[in-house]
């Protein structure tokens, strides 16, 4: 039953509810042929109305027919509700009151047909209103998507200037560590080579061991300074899927079965925003709309696509509005040029892809 | 009986053709109330008051095509989609084929029953007796299916055997001269009183009213004989059809 | 002009719509003559009540071919959906004029007593399409052919009856008498009883123009594009 | 040159929208297959394409005129094969090609020739005299097709025409489309069936939601998918086999056992095959090795989680 929540609709059923009027009115109080035709000719202009949209000046039709019948019955002072409420749907409701002027010299009981007129001209403008807030209405939705179908062709430029910036860090950063390397480790480890190379051709044993002390020492210098090297750079935070397990680990409210496979070290940094974004709004999903025990998260990465699924055993009824969380994570994604969908029909089921770059990580 | 589990099934099939529903109870209602406005305050020569007549004439004319449904899905179950499924399945076949039957004539009385009290309760029309009426009514409901189901067996094709139904109903209807009289002779006159299951019935309900016993069991006699002649007919056909 | 071709072919294609459309009109011609109503022989009375079925048979061929999708194929073909509906309706009006001719014209030959068979052909006509009219804005509502055809037949009887077709409206009670007005079938009988009584032309054309009101409304409703 | 193309596309039933911005080109010569599961928006596309209902926003440019894209000689050049069979019961074969020919405006000899030629075409010569309630089911359809042939359209609309008919009856239909395609003529093609895609799509258009959510040639889309690979082992024993170590295997992401049948899914590009087949035969005999390639089906669900037609649905 679409139809019913569209207002043109009802626009239709008060129009054919007019003319039954018109008929009842008819029945009950003459019934000669002159005013039936009266009403048949009504019903002509109101079918033409239902299948066409007919313009303005119809409603000079309406009326002059009626004006026609004036001499012959009060029928026709009757269906002059036709023409003021065709007007005020059109929005030109000044003009229909004109049609008011018609009570003074009405045959028909002037006080009944004053409220009816006013009735026709109320649910002309409440039509009129409930109309043009419709298109109103639509044509914002359609600009509103519109613009964010724009807004995402931007992002998509954004990250690709973005990822090719988070590749230059790190080609910047490991320049760093070889940097780092060759100065602390590199002259400590020549010279210990290059000792160990004289340790062959030396006779002396005392000379010998002082040799062999130099490189143990520069050997212990280098494996410290390695240490320390490799200390300074691990990060300290979170990074990649540590940090969705470190999510799903302090997740306590239902068991998670977390499985993960292919090479994750891959995934480029910002591709894991949006894979962390999608696991925490799913299990918030989870936890407020869900009555679901167990939760599936799979995370699977290939040479071309990290795909993340995460399927709860929820039983909750279909509820197909997709929240403004999973749309705006719909909209990330498709800026990456992946896509995220949604599934209700067993239980709740999310799924991630993202497309990898060719060579994105590893150049 | 496992065919007995089925019935309650067959009776839900039945009462959920909504087509058949709004033919033979929406539009006989109908039209008995629009007649019983139409006739109000007019009585016939023995002055039962007319709009009394008609209702019992309405009711008795859509007996004559209480069989469709019976047909439909004697037709639907044993000779078309359901065929196989059917003959697979373990139970006696010609016992289900009655099943549907006595269904279809039940739920054909009950549909006339209805009119009964309908046109009673609602639009004041007395009925002189009420047992031999429904009596009559069942007679004219099990003939109907008998002649559906003869049609059904005898013709090839289902369309015109559901034409020649409605021939049945429509032609005994135009024979027994409710739409205009029927000209004079032997053929006619024959079809226009004892060949005319309606005109039977109408008659026995008749005679009935007017206590004339004799004549009233005469009538409903000879469509009781009709129909055990044409149910031995069927028995034939459709054991023919079937096997 | 394919359209109207198969139209016509289409129409003739089924035994039930021969029957219909050939057998039934002569036998009105041999129907007798009531005692003292209707005023015309019983098959002139009762012919509005085929040409309204054979309105609806012929309509449904419209249905059948929304049913099965064929519209959708004509939607894409380079013809409007005005132009097959006219050539359609088109080739129903020419077999339903045919059967009016055929009926009063038969007639007369076979010596009823018909007072002015020209207008009374008029008459038929006119009603035929305000028959074929009102069968189309009936199947604009179905999906299913059986379904609309079974539903009309039981609501035409219930028009018939309520219009003063079987049953003469001098009868009927007085609240009846003015909704009877309301049915095309009633003006159908109103002409045919001028046919037999009526003087003033006027009152005539007053009818049939009644009938063709109905024939424009209801082709408006009727003239909806439905696809499926 | 662009034969169809939409642009912009928005199409609402009531306030549900059907079509959201969709974007759409068709190249001469292409074969398009639509694909998307029920609801998807692909019938409505359609008819938005062929002008059968208006839409709200958007441009729909046909032979490069957006103007006025429906116009009679745009639409002579157009044809549409129903999903439903969409001939007439009551006239025979030829009849009914006849009947969609004169609506095409052919006329005299020409007609009578096109018709033939499509008859031939669909390889019904021999029954044009047949009434098609005598045709099997692949006749059937091999006829519906034939109706939109006699016109020779450029740009040929094909809306599921293989629902219900046997494989050999299928596979005539989809050399049928080839041959059109040799011969020419643009087709945009929607089915259920993913096997036809992959056999006749030069490229492949995936709709869900209203939207286009991917499009590419069958190849692409399956590479930027794929991410796992079925293997099938027969073996003399299965019980034997402990599924414990294989699942242990690295990639290895699934083991089931059926009869004799060892299923594992394994990730993409983990080479871990010689690592599955070396520890299986450790416990039993290997009969066949078969591997499974990824196809639309998986693209689909991959993309959406969803089945793309129902288990049951044929």
């Amino acid at each position: 039953m679409k139809m019913i929540k569209e207002p043109m609709f009802f626009v239709n059923v008060w129009r054919f509810l007019m003319i039954g009027v018109l008929i009842h009115l008819w029945i009950m109080e003459e019934a000669t042929t002159n005013s039936f035709i009266l009403i048949l000719l009504l019903m002509i202009m109101t079918s033409l109305r239902w299948r066409f949209a007919l313009p303005v000046w119809s409603v000079l039709v309406d009326a002059f027919i009626c004006f026609l019948f004036f001499p012959y019955t009060a029928i026709s002072y009757y269906g002059l509700a036709v023409p003021i409420f065709e007007l005020t749907i059109k929005g030109r409701a000044v003009f229909s009151l004109l049609f008011f002027i018609s009570l003074f010299f009405t045959s028909a009981s002037p006080n009944l047909l004053f409220w009816f007129f006013l009735q026709a001209l109320f649910f002309g403008l409440f039509s009129y209103l409930t109309l043009k807030n419709q298109k109103v209405n639509k044509l914002e939705a359609d600009e509103q998507r519109k613009a964010r179908y724009e807004l995402e062709r931007i992002k998509i430029d954004l990250l690709e200037a973005n990822q090719s910036v988070s590749q230059q860090a790190g080609l910047m950063e490991r320049y760093r560590i070889s940097r780092e390397l060759h100065d602390h480790l590199g002259h400590d480890l020549t010279g210990a080579s290059l000792a160990l190379q004289a340790y062959e051709y030396i006779q002396d044993p005392h000379e010998a061991d002082k040799l062999l002390e130099e490189v143990k020492n520069r050997l212990e210098r280098s494996t410290k300074s390695l240490r320390e090297t490799v200390h300074n750079m691990t990060p300290t935070t979170l990074m990649g899927v540590e940090n969705l397990e470190y999510i799903i680990n302090n997740y306590y409210q239902i068991d998670i079965d977390w499985k993960k496979s292919g090479d994750t070290l891959q995934v480029p940094a910002y591709m894991w925003s949006l894979l962390e974004a999608c696991l925490k709004e799913a299990l918030t999903n989870v936890v407020r709309h869900s009555n679901a025990t167990k939760i599936e998260v799979d995370l699977h990465v290939t040479g071309t696509i990290a795909r993340l699924s995460i399927q709860d055993n929820g039983t909750v009824p279909n509820q197909n509005q997709t929240g403004s969380g999973l749309r705006s994570l719909q909209m990330r994604a498709r800026s990456l040029g992946g896509s995220v969908s949604i599934n209700r029909d067993n239980g709740f089921l999310l799924v991630c892809v993202i497309p990898m770059e060719k060579g994105g990580a590893d150049k | 009986m496992r065919v007995l589990s089925t019935i309650k099934f067959t009776v839900l099939r039945m009462v959920r053709n909504y087509i058949v529903l709004l033919l033979l109870l929406v539009v006989p209602i109908l039209l008995i109330t629009f007649f019983s406005y139409i006739l109000s305050g007019v009585t016939t020569e023995t002055g039962v008051p007319l709009r009394d007549e008609n209702a019992m004439q309405m009711v008795l004319v859509f007996q004559l095509f209480g069989g469709s449904i019976v047909m439909y899905m004697i037709y639907n179950d044993l000779f078309t989609e359901n065929k196989m499924r059917i003959y697979s399945l373990p139970f006696n076949q010609t016992m289900y084929a009655f099943s549907i039957m006595l269904c279809g004539a039940v739920y054909s009385i009950l549909l006339g029953v209805i009119l009964m009290v309908y046109a009673q309760l609602v639009l004041g029309v007395v009925w002189g007796n009420w047992v031999w009426t429904i009596y009559i009514i069942s007679l004219m409901a099990i003939l109907s299916i008998i002649v559906c189901l003869i049609f059904t067996f005898s013709v090839k094709k289902y369309k015109i055997a559901e034409r020649l139904s409605e021939v049945y109903g429509v032609g005994f209807v135009l024979l027994a001269g409710f739409f205009f009289p029927m000209p004079e002779n032997a053929f006619f006159d024959f079809f226009g009183t004892y060949g005319n299951p309606l005109t039977l019935s109408i008659g026995a309900v008749h005679e009935m009213d007017q206590s004339n016993l004799g004549e009233a069991w005469f009538q409903a006699n000879i469509l009781l004989g009709a129909i055990i002649i044409l149910f031995m007919v069927m028995l034939i056909l459709g054991r023919r059809r079937m096997g | 002009m394919t359209i109207f071709k198969f139209a016509l072919k289409r129409s003739f294609s089924n035994t039930t719509n021969l029957i219909f459309l050939t057998l039934f009109p002569i036998a009105c011609i041999f129907l007798p003559n009531g005692e003292d109503w209707p005023f015309l022989p019983y098959g002139y009375q009762y012919f509005g009540i085929l040409i309204l079925f054979v309105g609806i048979r012929l309509a449904t061929i419209i249905l059948e071919d929304r049913e099965k999708g064929v519209v959708k194929r004509l939607a894409v073909a380079p013809i409007s959906h005005f132009q097959y509906l006219s050539q359609n309706l088109l080739a129903y009006s020419v077999i339903l004029i045919l059967q009016c001719i055929l009926v009063v014209f038969g007639g007369v030959l076979y010596g009823q007593e018909l007072y002015q068979p020209g207008w009374l052909l008029f008459l038929f006509v006119s009603f035929s399409f305000a028959s074929l009219a009102i069968a189309l804005a009936w199947i604009s509502i179905y999906r299913k052919k059986d379904v609309s055809f079974l539903v009309y037949m039981s609501l035409i009887f219930i028009v018939i009856i309520l219009g003063g077709l079987m049953i003469p409206i001098e009868i009927f009670p007085d609240l009846l008498k003015r909704i009877a007005i309301i049915f095309p079938t009633f003006w159908l009988a109103e002409g045919l009883n001028w046919i037999v009584f009526g003087e003033n032309i006027l009152d005539f054309l007053l009818i049939n123009g009644v009938l063709w009101l109905y024939t424009i409304i209801f082709i408006i409703i009727g003239s909806t594009r439905k696809i499926y | 040159m662009t034969i169809a193309s939409m642009q912009g596309v928005v199409k609402r039933y009531s306030s549900d929208i059907a079509l959201d911005y969709v974007d759409l080109d068709i190249q001469e010569g292409e074969i398009i297959g639509l694909l998307g599961p029920n609801g998807a928006g692909k019938t409505t596309l359609i008819q938005t394409l062929t002008g059968m209902t208006p839409f709200e926003r958007g441009k729909v440019e046909l032979f490069g005129q957006s103007k006025n894209p429906f116009s009679i000689q745009n639409k002579e050049r157009m044809g549409l094969v129903t999903q439903e069979i969409t001939v007439f019961e009551e006239l025979t074969a030829r009849e009914n090609l006849h009947f969609f020919a004169g609506v095409y405006g052919l006329k005299g000899e020409e007609k009578k020739r096109r018709v033939e030629e499509a008859l031939e075409f669909v390889g019904l010569g021999d029954k044009g005299a047949k009434m098609p309630t005598k045709f099997s089911g692949g006749m059937k359809r091999r006829l519906n097709i034939a109706c939109a042939l006699t016109h020779q359209p450029r740009f040929l609309i094909m809306d599921e025409p293989t629902v219900g008919i046997d494989p050999q009856s299928r596979n005539y239909i989809l050399e049928t489309v080839k041959k059109l395609r040799e011969n020419g003529t643009t087709i945009l093609y929607t089915t259920h069936y993913m096997e036809e895609v992959q056999a006749i799509a030069t490229r492949v258009v995936i709709m869900d939601q209203g939207q286009i959510i991917k499009e590419g040639t069958v190849e692409e889309l399956i590479k930027t998918v794929q991410h796992e690979e079925k293997m099938k082992i027969d073996v003399t024993d299965a019980d034997s086999v402990p599924i414990n170590d294989l699942e242990k295997i690295a990639g290895v992401k699934k083991v089931v056992l059926s009869g004799s049948q060892i299923t594992i899914i394994s990730a993409v590009g983990s080479g871990n095959l010689d690592r599955i087949l070396t520890l299986v035969k450790e416990y039993t005999g290997v009969l066949g090795i078969q591997a499974d390639k990824p196809n639309l089906e998986d693209v689909f669900l991959t993309l959406t989680g969803k089945q793309l037609r129902d288990k049951g649905e044929e």
